[in-house]
């Protein structure tokens, strides 16, 4: 079995390489897997009717229940002819039928055909559904076909949407089916059925499902609408195969389901109702296509009724007339689509004397249709008669089975009617029109729908071998009260016959007194009904992501902050764990501090400059410097004074080139209200945890460890023994953010392309005239008397002169002793950044040049290098990566030198932060008064604007 | 002399005037360890070399020998100055407050070197009641901002007190030509240039 | 040694602190940028170097030059930034003229014929407008 | 050789990361780049199978033992999410060289390649770091790496997408740390093998406020509703391959987080509430979104939030199911994420627009671009047998077996997710892949993307890359039997932690 | 001694909250950044008393590194000032 | 006992409520200022949250009892924290520059497409346009 479904899809894959040079050949060879599928069934026939089975299987992902069981039983067998036989028949068909696109068409039903044998061999739920969806996307594909015409990718999409909700729907209900059962295998559910209150909603689930599948009320929208797919698409999956999976999936599941409460109220509910009212509906149908729809969603409805009932005899009777629709119903949509083919229309109204411009396709349809009416002594008649009996005389489970009878007679004289009407429609009244210009179809065309049609008359008359095959699926049930209900095409004048009779009778009545009948529509307006739900869900949709999704990042963020206040503080809240019995302040100078830190910060709120803000914030941070020395933490001093010193520097270079004042937005005092409560919130909250944690706080912090360990590390300074060695890999991630960070700032600034243009220092005003006064005499940086003289001073330059070497020797000394001391590579790296800064203020960009010769970026890149490979190296010698090892060294006259190897780290995040700095300042690097223009008009029309009001 | 000896000059000799710098940067060094093993010493001769070869820059010479015992007097009278008008500005503070009257004063100077000019003005800056506002480099003036500064008479006693610690830092360098000359003169080379 | 060592620090924190309180006080009280830079430039570093001299008579030998150091480099830093700003702020009309007992710069620059545009007051940003 | 297997990852990317900026040649630059990721997808593997045979790898970096210093763990939850991410990263680093997204102007070219190493290097630090404070290191590593990228070459729209990005990113990231820093308050280590015992001991309140918070710091990360509003604003705007690697990579790695201190620190029995409530508006509200999209790029962003949804459904249920469902949800949809990105970046590539109702009026793509969009749709829909079907299944068995009503709801949320991703799928596969072509070109792209020069070498390498991706999210699917095993055992692992711990906490000294 | 160092303390954090006057009050941004340098030198001599209250020499470097650059953000700062201002 | 006293959390309190006012406005200049503010106050967390106050963990040649000496670890990570955060000033700052550059402000404005899908009218406009296009089920057009 695994190598059929294997041959579909490899044949399926292969078609559109092989159809360039197969042509309309392409077509036959697609037909050669069904076909072989026929024959390959045929040989496994007779054991399998004899109650005998095959089985494969193959592990995909067990643990999870998905095993690709298959089983070949008589139920199998039966749809598995089906869906082969009619596919074989299609496929030839579409040699004459299909004009373009050839290859997609045939490898999509071939994939289909494959999908469908899949689905009616798989004996796991998941398979089962899993090839059942497979048939839904192919079924998307083929109606959709090049998705040109809007109505083709409606029906598509609808077709896709209603089947696959029915399949997910379906899918909770085979999970929670299986999970009852303790088994995902079909086989052993049914050998062993489950029952309880999840069985009940499991049933429900699945029916709901196959019913989406099989176009039961009020799902059946979907069916014709599909039907802008081309006729063989119609006849194929939407008569013959893929509709029946719903209905395989009842007959399949009715076993071991049927006495589970809801199922057969739901069944028989829903399968009437729709056999009847679909039924109704396809009388006025004047598009044939669309007429056979309605007889198909009709003829489905008696088939779920009867594969559902749980019975024997209505099981037999559901499989007999399984087959018949299959042979009868292909049949004619085939035949309507030769006359769409060659006549150009198949509306009724249109359509005139066909019959007698083709009589062979007239007869052959005629007997399909005859069949379709249960006229004997065709395979209908055979079904038509089982079912009749079924509920004439079924047993006490059909509850009220005399009024279903009722029912079904109604039902099955509409299908007389409507039958009639396709038959006259399509091939009644006399020569003209479109029939009259039609070309006469070709033996090849026509004799798919003569084969299927025939194949009516042959289950019909040989209904031994029907009844083998229909008994095999129905011995599953335990025969009714009156014993095992044989087919026959004579069972006697029985009151099952004379209900037949009526039924023609009444048929050909509603035929006769078509033009007289009610044009109220009974089956509801599903289309519209479709239409609404997604119109609502799109409504719903927008509506839900027009107040979520506001494009406001402050308001996101408040959002944000609020969730972050509410759901751990509420639990703070909840909880009320101690405070604790803080300290008022751990030094007397600590409140000090705190006055400058606050006041600092909530200064920066009120500024409108940007200056101004920086500046304040930098007061923040040197106020913040202070509490770390005092609570001993001199390392984090000394950085954060220098990235204090360093942020000013960068922002105002920055600045430099934007306006001097904020850009003046009005914001509404509510707006500002909600703002600064949430932050308040965020202030609140932050203050009671970390006074609650610190509280909670019993084990000893694992630090303590550290000390003894120093001497390992061979460092007396802790804090950069874990910055270099005992949590190198942070520093490494550390130096990682500032490399990208560099990087990114230089790609950000440098916009445009035009960052190196000079203009000399000038604007509206032009500089002071004593700028140039203090330019020296002398060249005390190289590079500085690029500069224009009015940017120099020699204050300045001689300073710097003097002062660089000194802070390059105190960034040294800081790299080197952050092992014994505060420093190391960060500070010592940001030191030298500082010197840097230093000459490119003083001297200039080219002086910046003349300092440091190498680019800045490989400076950063040999940096970062650097310290990865100090990192890595440990590995080449056997050792753990960022591994330290004190190295002691005599050199001659020093004596005797120890250091650890993880200086090489530290000197590889100087090097990295030097050449960070310097893309900084290459980035910002532009000569002072750049852009200075645009600044000021920028802020000029901030301040029009500010004077003109809210924007 | 021969050629070759005249070309090693030419290297040394430049060398040479940066050994005040290395010098200076050594010491730094050792005073930063607070320590003086051997690895300090000789890392730091290393460091201090490695640091004024890797960036070179113009030597820094005041363009004569400089004279300890002058530089003692100038450093112990910037103290005392430091002092003295530490509390005349702190005086300042406390007694006039908003109403503190100041001037700005022109300083014509008579040395005629970057270096000199700058530490002029760096003195003048650092000792209290006088800040430079602007150093004209070319005419040798500075504009000092002086506080407080009462009359004439105050300006004048101002000018001359920079004009005093001019002369200090000239003479505490070693160079008297530029103290000795009558007036400012813009013509006079630098004392790069002048270097013998 | 100990005793004297404190004796100067014992003279040399409180000077220290009091020029330190009076530079900041005189940064308040001064009613323009140049004036109250000199309350900034002098007394502060007066203060600090006082502060420092009187540190390092603390520390343990070997560190006390590293404070002195540290003197040394404030005292030849904070001039360059008092100078720089003294410039930009007669630059940029940072000054009362109204203090001025009389300015030879302005005289030099109307010589000149080349006078630093607009007239005297400061003028301060709006944060201490409002 | 195989013990310092786990600091690989983060070592190549990092050594290879400083690398392009020496100037180096723009081929040896890529060629080092496609390198490294190709030798973090090996050791990735490799420590998957180690982790599988072995148990967790553990790595001490710098040879110190555990609460001192850092240790690197790879389990088999760390080790598969880091192979799959890594092969995501590679196959989106050639789509970029392919499209020029890496070397559109000259200066980018040290943009770029440093930027995406660097993120790799976060990425795989975030998924093997043993150590709270260092998680937070290697989500900044990442970030930062992703604002770079976010702004590359940024036009106005770019730059605006780029600052929410990084302002809600940093957001985060000060809360995390100042959750770190709470953490370390309350017991005094960082590491997390440590912190679950120590945490244990805390009052109620605080510990569960804690949890709280991480969930509401990693929800930021990993965009759950209402903490998500920033990812559709901004990821679409970004270049194509980087969009892609965002949505496969960035807010995985905020659930993989999510899930491995949720389980380590703070282990709960039962259904969490919350989170379930969470995850059901995160799947419909994110999915709602996606309906009313126009635009490509925005409407898959939304449909990444929707479908975080899936992941935190699982964890929600807190059981070996509901983990093991979360853990295949998770792989499968890091790769089909990419995949569809990747397909619409070669859409918006050929049709020169993002706008579904533009993209109808513009020469289709081929059927090869066209079934590269099917696959992956097909499998974010959850329609089989595509991936997203085995790891939904996953989730509705874990759901069933709960068989709590908040499991049921959230089965049924799951389902109508899928259903609406289906029906946005087909939106996006109506619109931009059927349709009439038009019947002449229309005049004036309005943005001519990537130089016109060498278009058809560029498009044959991201095809290759789209294939690549298409193809492992089918491999995904076929693979599910072994996936779904060590999704098992991986989920195992992270409920009965005891294995990891105590290879992080015992063993050898130094 | 000890209350030697405790009032020169506190007179040197009195004064830094007066020059914190003047950093919040301006009133030009010159102002500002001559109070964040007085701030600076606070700092310094504060924590020189602090190092010798508490005989810790830790905190040397960061002094050195204060008096040696607090003087470079300053003078950007400044230019940036003149720049802008020169221009009317 | 807390390692916490109340003038520190009240400090920390302050910094972040300030930090995030900072950061909830559209300025993008007043969020850098706000996130170097948040990045204090979380640094200051860390480390007075974190450890015990005491003498600098540097042995500075005595050996001290390790009770009266600070936590290191919340150092170290402080030190890391602030690296990172400065990095990302500097990227932040950037950022604001080149919106300026591009827009003339440094505004983080409203997102566009958000507005366009908020506004029904233009959605229906835009969206009647889709459907002719996508199938006529494209949501929010009143027909
Ligand atoms: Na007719
Ligand atoms: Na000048």
């Amino acid at each position: 079995m695994l190598f059929l479904l294997a041959a579909y899809a490899a044949v399926a894959v292969a078609i559109p390489w092989w159809q360039p040079r197969l042509g309309r050949a392409v077509w036959a060879v697609a037909s050669l897997v069904p076909l072989a599928t026929v024959a390959w069934a045929g040989t496994r026939a007779a054991r399998v009717l004899d109650g005998g089975e095959y089985r494969e299987t193959l592990a995909w992902a067990p643990s999870l229940g998905l095993t690709v069981d298959l089983r070949l039983d008589p139920l199998s067998l039966l749809m598995l002819w089906v869906v082969a036989g009619v596919g074989a028949l299609v496929l030839l068909y579409c040699r004459y039928y299909v004009e373009r696109d050839a290859a997609r068409q045939a490898a999509l039903l071939l994939a289909f055909a494959g999908a469908m044998t899949g689905l009616v061999l798989a004996d796991n739920v998941f398979v089962l559904y899993v090839f059942w969806e497979l048939t839904t996307v192919a079924s998307f594909l083929l109606i959709a076909g090049r998705g040109e015409e809007e109505n083709e990718r409606r029906a598509a999409r609808q077709a896709l949407l209603v089947t696959v909700a029915g399949g997910l729907v379906m899918l909770l209900g085979l999970v929670l089916l299986g999970w009852t059962a303790g088994t995902y295998r079909i086989s052993a559910i049914l050998a062993d059925p489950p029952r309880g209150g999840a069985v009940s909603a499991a049933a429900v689930l699945v029916l709901i499902g196959a019913f989406a599948k099989s176009a039961q009320m009020p799902l059946h929208g979907w069916l014709p609408a599909a039907m802008v797919a081309p006729t063989p698409v119609s006849a194929y999956l939407h008569a013959a195969a893929m509709v029946k999976a719903g209905v395989y999936l009842v007959a399949r599941l009715a076993p071991a389901l049927a006495e589970v409460a809801p199922w057969r109220p739901m069944v028989l509910a829903v399968g009437l109702t729709t056999m009847v009212l679909a039924a109704w509906r396809a009388l006025r149908a004047t598009d044939l296509k669309l007429l056979l729809a309605y007889g198909t969603i009709s003829e489905l409805g008696l088939l779920v009724t009867l594969l559902g009932a749980g019975t024997r005899t209505a099981a037999l009777a559901g499989a007999v007339m399984l087959l018949a629709h299959a042979a009868f119903k292909s049949a004619l949509f085939l035949s309507v689509g030769i006359l769409d083919h060659r006549a150009g229309t198949r509306d009724i109204r249109e359509l005139s004397g066909v019959g007698r411009r083709m009589p062979v396709l007239f007869a052959v349809t005629a007997l399909a249709a005859a069949s379709m009416a249960g006229i004997p002594p065709l395979v209908g008649y055979l079904g038509k008669e089982a079912y009749f009996e079924a509920f004439l005389y079924g047993d006490a489970r059909l509850d009220g089975h005399r009024q279903l009878t009722v029912v079904l007679v109604i039902g099955s004289a509409l299908t007389v009617a409507y039958a009639a009407r396709f038959v006259q429609g399509a091939f009644g009244g006399p020569p003209e029109g479109a029939a009259r210009r039609a070309e006469r179809p070709e033996a090849g065309f026509v004799a798919p729908v003569a084969v299927l049609a025939g194949a009516g008359l042959a289950l019909g008359v040989g209904y031994a071998g029907t009844a083998a095959l229909a008994a095999a699926y129905a011995d599953a049930y335990p025969p009714g009260p009156h014993g095992p209900y044989e087919l026959s095409l004579w069972h006697g004048f029985t009151p099952v016959l004379g209900l037949s009779a009526l039924t023609l009778a009444l048929g050909g009545l509603v035929h006769l007194g078509r033009r007289s009948l009610p044009v109220t529509a009974l089956l509801p307006d599903a289309q519209r009904a479709f239409d609404r739900t997604i119109a609502a869900a799109d409504r719903l949709a927008l509506t839900v992501t027009r107040h979520t999704q506001v494009g406001s990042l402050p308001l996101y963020l408040v959002v944000l902050l609020t969730t972050v206040v509410v759901v751990p503080g509420a639990a703070l809240a909840a909880g009320a764990p101690p405070l604790g019995s803080p300290l008022p302040w751990w030094s007397p100078v600590e409140p000090f501090l705190a006055v400058v830190v606050l006041t600092a910060a909530a200064a920066v709120v009120g500024t409108r400059h940007r200056l101004t803000g920086i500046l304040l914030t930098g007061a923040v941070g040197y106020g913040v410097a202070g509490m770390f020395l005092v609570r001993g933490a001199p390392d984090l001093a000394l950085t954060q004074f220098l990235v204090e010193t360093m942020t000013l520097v960068v922002v105002v270079l920055v600045l430099r080139r934007m306006p001097a004042r904020f850009s003046p937005g009005r914001t509404m005092t509510r707006v500002r209200l909600v703002r600064a409560a949430a932050a308040g919130a965020v202030g609140v909250l932050v203050t009671c945890f970390a006074l609650v944690a610190s509280a909670a706080r019993t084990a000893p912090a694992i630090s303590s460890g550290y000390a003894h360990r120093m001497e390992e590390a061979g460092a007396e300074n802790i804090v950069n023994a874990i910055v270099v060695d005992f949590r190198a890999l942070d520093t490494l991630g550390e130096i990682s953010v500032l490399l990208v960070a560099a990087v990114g700032t230089v790609s950000l600034i440098r916009v445009g392309g035009r960052g190196d243009a000079r203009t000399p220092g000038g604007g509206p005003g032009g500089p002071s005239p004593t700028a140039h006064w203090d330019e020296p005499v002398r060249t005390w940086l190289p590079g500085a008397p690029e500069r224009p003289g009015g940017e120099r001073s020699v204050l300045l330059e001689v300073a710097t002169r003097l002062l660089f070497p000194s802070i390059l020797v105190l960034s040294l000394f800081l790299l080197f002793s952050g092992h014994y001391g505060p420093g190391g590579g960060f500070a010592g790296g940001l030191v030298a950044g500082q010197a840097l800064v230093l000459r490119y203020l003083v001297g200039g960009r080219a002086d910046l040049g003349a300092a440091v010769r190498v680019p800045a970026s490989v400076v950063t890149g040999s940096g970062m290098l650097l310290a990865a490979a100090v990192g890595t190296f440990p590995l080449l010698l056997g050792g753990v990566p960022l591994e330290s090892t004190v190295v002691t060294l005599h050199p001659p006259v020093v004596g005797t030198v120890k250091f650890a190897t993880s200086l090489f780290f530290d000197v590889g995040v100087y090097l990295l932060v030097v050449g960070v700095v310097l893309e900084l300042l290459s980035a910002v690097g532009v000569s002072l008064g750049q852009d200075m223009a645009e600044a000021d008009e920028a802020e000029a029309t901030a301040e029009d604007e500010e004077q003109g009001g809210p924007r | 002399m021969t050629r070759s000896g005249n070309r090693r000059a030419d290297r040394v000799l430049p060398a040479l005037r940066h050994v005040p710098m290395i010098v200076w940067l050594w010491l730094l060094w050792i005073l930063l360890w607070g320590a003086t093993s051997a690895v300090i010493l000789v890392g730091g001769l290393l460091v201090a070399v490695g640091v004024v070869l890797s960036f070179p820059l113009p030597a820094v010479l005041p363009g004569a020998v400089p004279e300890p015992l002058r530089i003692g007097r100038l450093l112990i009278h910037v103290l005392t100055d430091l002092v003295k008008s530490g509390c005349t500005v702190a005086w300042q503070v406390v007694r006039h407050g908003r109403r503190v009257s100041c001037g700005i004063i022109e300083v014509p100077l008579r040395v005629d070197s970057d270096l000199l000019i700058a530490a002029v003005a760096e003195f003048t800056t650092m000792s209290p009641g006088s800040v430079v506002v602007e150093i004209d480099r070319r005419r040798k003036r500075l504009y000092v901002h002086a506080l407080p500064v009462r009359d004439r008479r105050d300006i004048a006693h101002r000018r001359a007190e920079v004009q005093a610690m001019e002369r200090r830092i000239a003479l505490a360098v070693g160079h008297r030509r530029g103290v000795e000359d009558p007036g400012p003169n813009p013509a006079r080379p630098d004392d790069a240039r002048d270097d013998p | 040694m100990s005793v004297l060592l404190d004796t100067v620090t014992a003279v040399l924190f409180p000077a220290g602190a009091a020029f330190c309180f009076l530079g900041a006080l005189g940064l308040v009280r001064f009613p323009d940028t140049m004036s109250r830079l000199h309350a900034a430039a002098k007394a502060q570093t007066l203060g600090l170097v006082l502060v420092l001299v009187g540190a390092s008579a603390q520390m343990p030998g070997r560190h006390a030059p590293a404070l002195l150091l540290v003197a040394l480099f404030q005292l030849f830093t904070a001039p360059i930034t008092s100078q720089i700003i003294a410039r930009t702020a007669y630059r940029t009309h940072g000054l009362d003229r109204n203090l001025l007992l009389g300015d030879a710069l302005a005289d030099r620059l109307a010589r000149d014929g080349t006078p630093l545009g607009g007239p005297g007051r400061a003028r301060p940003d709006e944060d201490a407008e409002r | 050789m195989t013990a310092v297997l786990p600091a690989l990852p983060v070592l190549l990317p990092a050594l290879g990361a400083g690398v392009p900026l020496l100037r180096l040649s723009r081929p040896v630059t890529r060629g080092l780049g496609v390198g490294v990721l190709a030798g973090v997808v090996g050791c990735g593997a490799a420590l998957l199978v180690l982790a599988d045979r072995h148990g967790p790898q553990t790595l001490r970096v710098g040879g110190w033992p555990a609460p001192l210093g850092i240790t690197l763990v790879a389990d088999r939850l760390s080790a598969l999410l880091l192979t799959v991410s890594a092969l995501v990263a590679l196959a989106v680093l050639l789509f970029a060289v392919g499209q020029g997204v890496a070397e559109e102007r000259r200066s980018s070219a040290v943009v770029f390649h440093p930027a995406y190493l660097v993120l790799v290097t976060g990425m795989s630090l975030a998924f093997l770091t043993g150590d709270l404070f260092n998680l937070f290191v290697a989500f900044e590593v990442m970030l930062a790496a992703s604002y770079v990228l976010i702004t590359l070459d940024g036009d106005e729209n770019r730059t605006r997408a780029g600052m929410t990005y990084t302002i809600v990113s940093l957001t985060s990231s000060l809360l995390f740390l100042s959750l770190v820093a709470l953490v370390y308050a309350a017991t005094g280590t960082v590491t997390l093998a440590q912190l679950g015992a120590r945490l244990a001991e805390l009052p109620d309140g605080l510990r569960s406020a804690l949890a709280l918070l991480l969930l509401s710091v990693l929800g930021i990360k990993a965009a759950i509703v209402p903490l998500h509003f920033w990812l559709p604003d901004s990821y679409p705007t970004a270049p194509a391959p980087i969009t892609a690697v965002f949505a496969a990579l960035l807010t995985k790695v905020g659930v993989y987080a999510l899930l491995r201190t949720q389980t380590l620190l703070f282990p709960r029995t039962g259904v969490w509430i919350l989170l379930a409530c969470t995850a059901i508006i995160t799947m419909i509200v994110g999915i709602l979104g996606a309906l009313v999209q126009d635009d490509l790029n925005r409407l898959l962003s939304f449909t990444l939030v929707g479908h975080i949804g899936f992941m935190l459904f699982g964890l929600a249920l807190f059981d070996t199911r509901g983990l093991t469902g979360t853990i295949l949800y998770v792989v499968h949809h890091i790769v089909v994420q990419a995949a569809l990105f990747l397909v619409a970046g070669l859409a918006v590539f050929r049709t020169e627009t993002a706008a579904l109702h533009r993209m109808a009026g513009r020469p289709r793509p081929g059927p090869l671009v066209v079934t590269l969009f099917v696959l992956p749709a097909l499998s974010l829909s959850g329609v089989p047998p595509f991936s997203g079907f085995v790891a939904k299944l996953a989730l509705l068995e874990a759901a069933v077996a709960q068989g709590t009503p908040a499991a049921y709801a959230l089965a049924g949320t799951a389902l109508l997710t899928s259903l609406l991703t289906l029906y946005a799928m087909t939106r996006v596969w109506t619109a931009a892949f059927m349709g009439r072509p038009p019947d002449r070109r229309e005049a004036g792209p309005e943005s001519p993307p990537g130089a016109g020069g060498d278009r058809p070498r560029g498009t044959r390498l991201m095809l290759a890359a789209t294939a690549g991706m298409a193809a492992t999210g089918v491999a995904v699917a076929v693979c599910a039997g072994p996936l779904a095993r060590i999704g098992e055992r991986a989920a195992e692992d992270l409920l009965h932690p005891r294995e990891y711990r105590s290879a992080v906490l015992e063993g050898g000294e130094r | 001694m000890t209350l030697l160092y405790g009032i020169t303390l506190t007179v040197i954090a009195v004064s830094g909250i007066v020059t914190l006057l003047r950093l919040v009050r301006g009133p030009l941004a010159l102002d500002r950044i001559m109070a964040l340098d007085v701030l600076v030198t606070m700092t310094i001599a504060a924590t020189a008393v602090g190092s010798a209250a508490r005989d810790d020499t830790t905190a040397i470097p960061v002094l050195v590194v204060l008096a040696l650059l607090a003087f470079i953000g300053s003078v950007t700062a400044a230019h940036l000032i003149e720049k802008r201002e020169g221009m009317r | 006992m807390n390692t916490i006293d109340v003038t520190m959390a009240l400090v920390i309190g302050g910094l972040f409520a300030v930090g995030f006012f900072l950061m909830l406005q559209r300025s993008l200049m007043r969020i850098v200022l706000g996130f170097i503010l948040l990045g204090h106050g979380t640094n200051l967390l860390l480390l007075v949250a974190g450890g015990t106050p005491g003498r600098p963990p540097v042995p500075d040649g005595r050996i001290d009892d390790p009770a009266g000496t600070a936590d290191p670890l919340p150092q170290a990570m402080a030190l890391t924290a602030i690296v990172i955060t400065f990095g990302l000033t500097a990227f932040l700052m950037a950022l604001a520059y080149r919106s300026w550059r591009m827009t003339g402000h440094d505004e983080v404005r409203d997102d566009v497409e958000d507005r366009r899908i908020g506004t029904v009218r233009e959605r229906a406009e835009a969206g009647s346009a889709a459907d002719r296009e996508t199938g006529g089920t494209a949501p929010g057009g009143e027909r």
